[in-house]
């Protein structure tokens, strides 16, 4: 259940993620609701290594290592999700130096003013 | 009794994040909203110790921590960004 | 237990979605980056819940913080043109 | 208005297509060979109690390299793409309050202990170098917020940075000369399980992935920082 309800939470994001950036005229909600696709992908991928009724794989106390194939979840869309979101950052930082390097240009953030690729 | 108690959080933090999120998106000012912010950033808090106790894994509290001590951050940087801070 | 979590995660799930909504409608661009963060935010409390104690830590940190930041940094740079 | 529809019915497929994957998705009861492999032998193969851990820094420890290069790259280009602005209208910003300045100086020690805290027992607990480093840069964050014109050290962050990507590169080689391969966690006694000094070269490792890091976020932020006003 909590598996459905967050695989279809992450479709819902992404979904939203891309309408905005399709539609939005500002650069800078554009690159909002680009941060709103990516943490629906995130979410999504780490629902799918979800098994229901299991724990988180730390071994301690609680899970010893005896018995941790029977009682962890899949480590590796953790292990995924984790440096996608360190480099999401990046991009995202990357994006917010070219938005302002094309604010310098043209004063405008509007996406309609930069037409020279516009066919 | 524990497990009363436990239900009996829940659902009071559960009501209380309706509440500011009602607030969040309703706030007729900026200063509304980012207290409403910062009020959901703690009942998440909450959220998070009431998934470690229930899932019994006391390691999970490391990201209360993490939440506690820089969650307040997003809230300095609305209030200096509105007084032309940085 | 069980139901108490999976109550949190609808309720999560739902708040999640009316943010991100709110992210894309909302009429003041600070009041968007904002709710973007505030995604962010129970996005992490949710990856708690789907035993990723790591991720969550991750989107804590940074997520919720520095990139909301980052936003503001550049968004306190362009003064009255922002709106356009 | 065609275009808002355009982007209507290109969302409307998406739906479609994700409700067919949703439809037909069940989870797994049990795990998969690779994710059964990393549950049976890490414990005694690596010595750490973090699989997520075991699984970036040492398995696949080549990926980790890679990404943080990336993250170099994308801290270079945005200093390189904000370093050309001319100076116009000197960026004036309003000092922070005496709550702020003292509050800062309170804090700013102990969210950089609880970085170093954070990707020290990487391999123990929840955490690790990334979310280390993401949290030193908040600390840095704290004080350029504070102060918004103190002088920034672009230099002590340019060789911490260097410095702890060099001593990555060499503790990989290392581990292809003293033991079994590229990054290899082996070159260091494993200890006992659940110890802080065990696990071999994995708290190393992580620690100069954290210090890499932070040295990253802070120079991104510290460049856009120091923009002017437009």
């Amino acid at each position: 259940m909590i598996v459905q309800v967050a695989l279809a939470t992450g479709f819902v994001l992404i979904l939203i993620g891309i309408y905005g950036a399709l539609t939005q005229r500002n650069l800078l909600r554009m690159i909002v609701a680009f941060t709103v696709a990516n943490s629906g992908v995130n979410l999504v991928i780490v629902a799918v290594g979800y098994l229901p009724g299991r724990t988180a794989p730390i071994l301690d106390a609680t899970v010893p290592a005896a018995e941790a194939a029977a009682r962890i979840i899949d480590p590796v869309p953790q292990a995924l999700v984790l440096t996608a979101i360190v480099i999401g950052l990046g991009v995202t930082a990357l994006m917010l130096a070219f938005a302002y390097k094309l604010y310098e240009k043209r004063r405008s953030l509007d996406i309609a003013r930069f037409s020279e690729l516009k066919w | 009794m524990v497990e009363t108690l436990i239900t009996l959080a829940a659902i009071l933090a559960g009501a209380a994040f309706l509440m500011a999120l009602y607030r969040f998106l309703q706030g007729p000012s900026s200063a509304d909203r980012v207290v409403a912010f910062d009020v959901m950033t703690i009942i998440g808090i909450t959220g998070i110790v009431l998934v470690a106790y229930m899932e019994g894994r006391g390691i999970y509290l490391d990201v209360a921590l993490v939440y506690a001590l820089l969650s307040f951050l997003g809230v300095i940087a609305v209030a200096r960004y509105l007084e032309r801070g940085y | 237990m069980s139901p108490i979590l999976t109550g949190m995660t609808v309720l999560l799930c739902l708040a999640m979605i009316v943010a991100a909504l709110a992210a894309i409608r909302v009429k003041s661009l600070p009041m968007a980056i904002l709710a973007g963060g505030l995604v962010s935010l129970i996005l992490s409390v949710v990856f708690l819940i789907l035993a990723a104690p790591d991720v969550a830590m991750t989107e804590a940190a940074i997520g919720s913080g520095l990139t909301t930041f980052l936003f503001f940094f550049v968004l306190s740079r362009m003064r009255g043109g922002e709106d356009d | 208005m065609i275009k808002r529809a355009l982007a209507l019915l290109l969302v409307l497929a998406l739906g479609g297509l994700f409700a067919s994957l949703m439809s037909a998705y069940a989870p797994d009861p049990e795990l998969n060979p690779t994710a059964r492999y990393y549950a049976e032998h890490t414990a005694q193969d690596l010595g750490a109690a973090n699989l997520v851990t075991a699984i970036i820094v040492t398995y696949r420890g080549l990926d980790t390299l890679g990404e943080v290069t990336v993250l170099f790259l994308t801290a270079a280009i945005v200093g390189l793409v904000l370093a050309q602005s001319r100076r116009r209208i000197p960026h004036q910003p309003v000092p922070g309050g005496e709550l702020l300045a003292t509050g800062t100086r309170l804090l700013t020690p102990l969210i950089l202990l609880l970085g170093v805290y954070v990707f020290v027992n990487g391999h123990l607990t929840p955490g690790g170098g990334f979310q280390g480093g993401a949290i030193l840069a908040s600390g840095v964050l704290l004080v350029l917020l504070a102060d918004p014109v103190k002088p920034f050290s672009h230099g002590l962050i340019s060789v911490i940075e260097s410095l702890a990507g060099t001593l990555y590169v060499l503790i990989g080689l290392a581990g292809l000369a003293l033991a079994g391969g590229f990054l290899d966690n082996r070159i260091l006694p494993l200890g006992e399980f659940g110890q802080l000094f065990s696990a071999g070269a994995i708290p190393v490792i992580y620690s100069l992935i954290g210090l890499k890091v932070g040295a990253e976020f802070a120079s991104m932020l510290a460049s856009l920082s120091e923009t002017e006003d437009l």
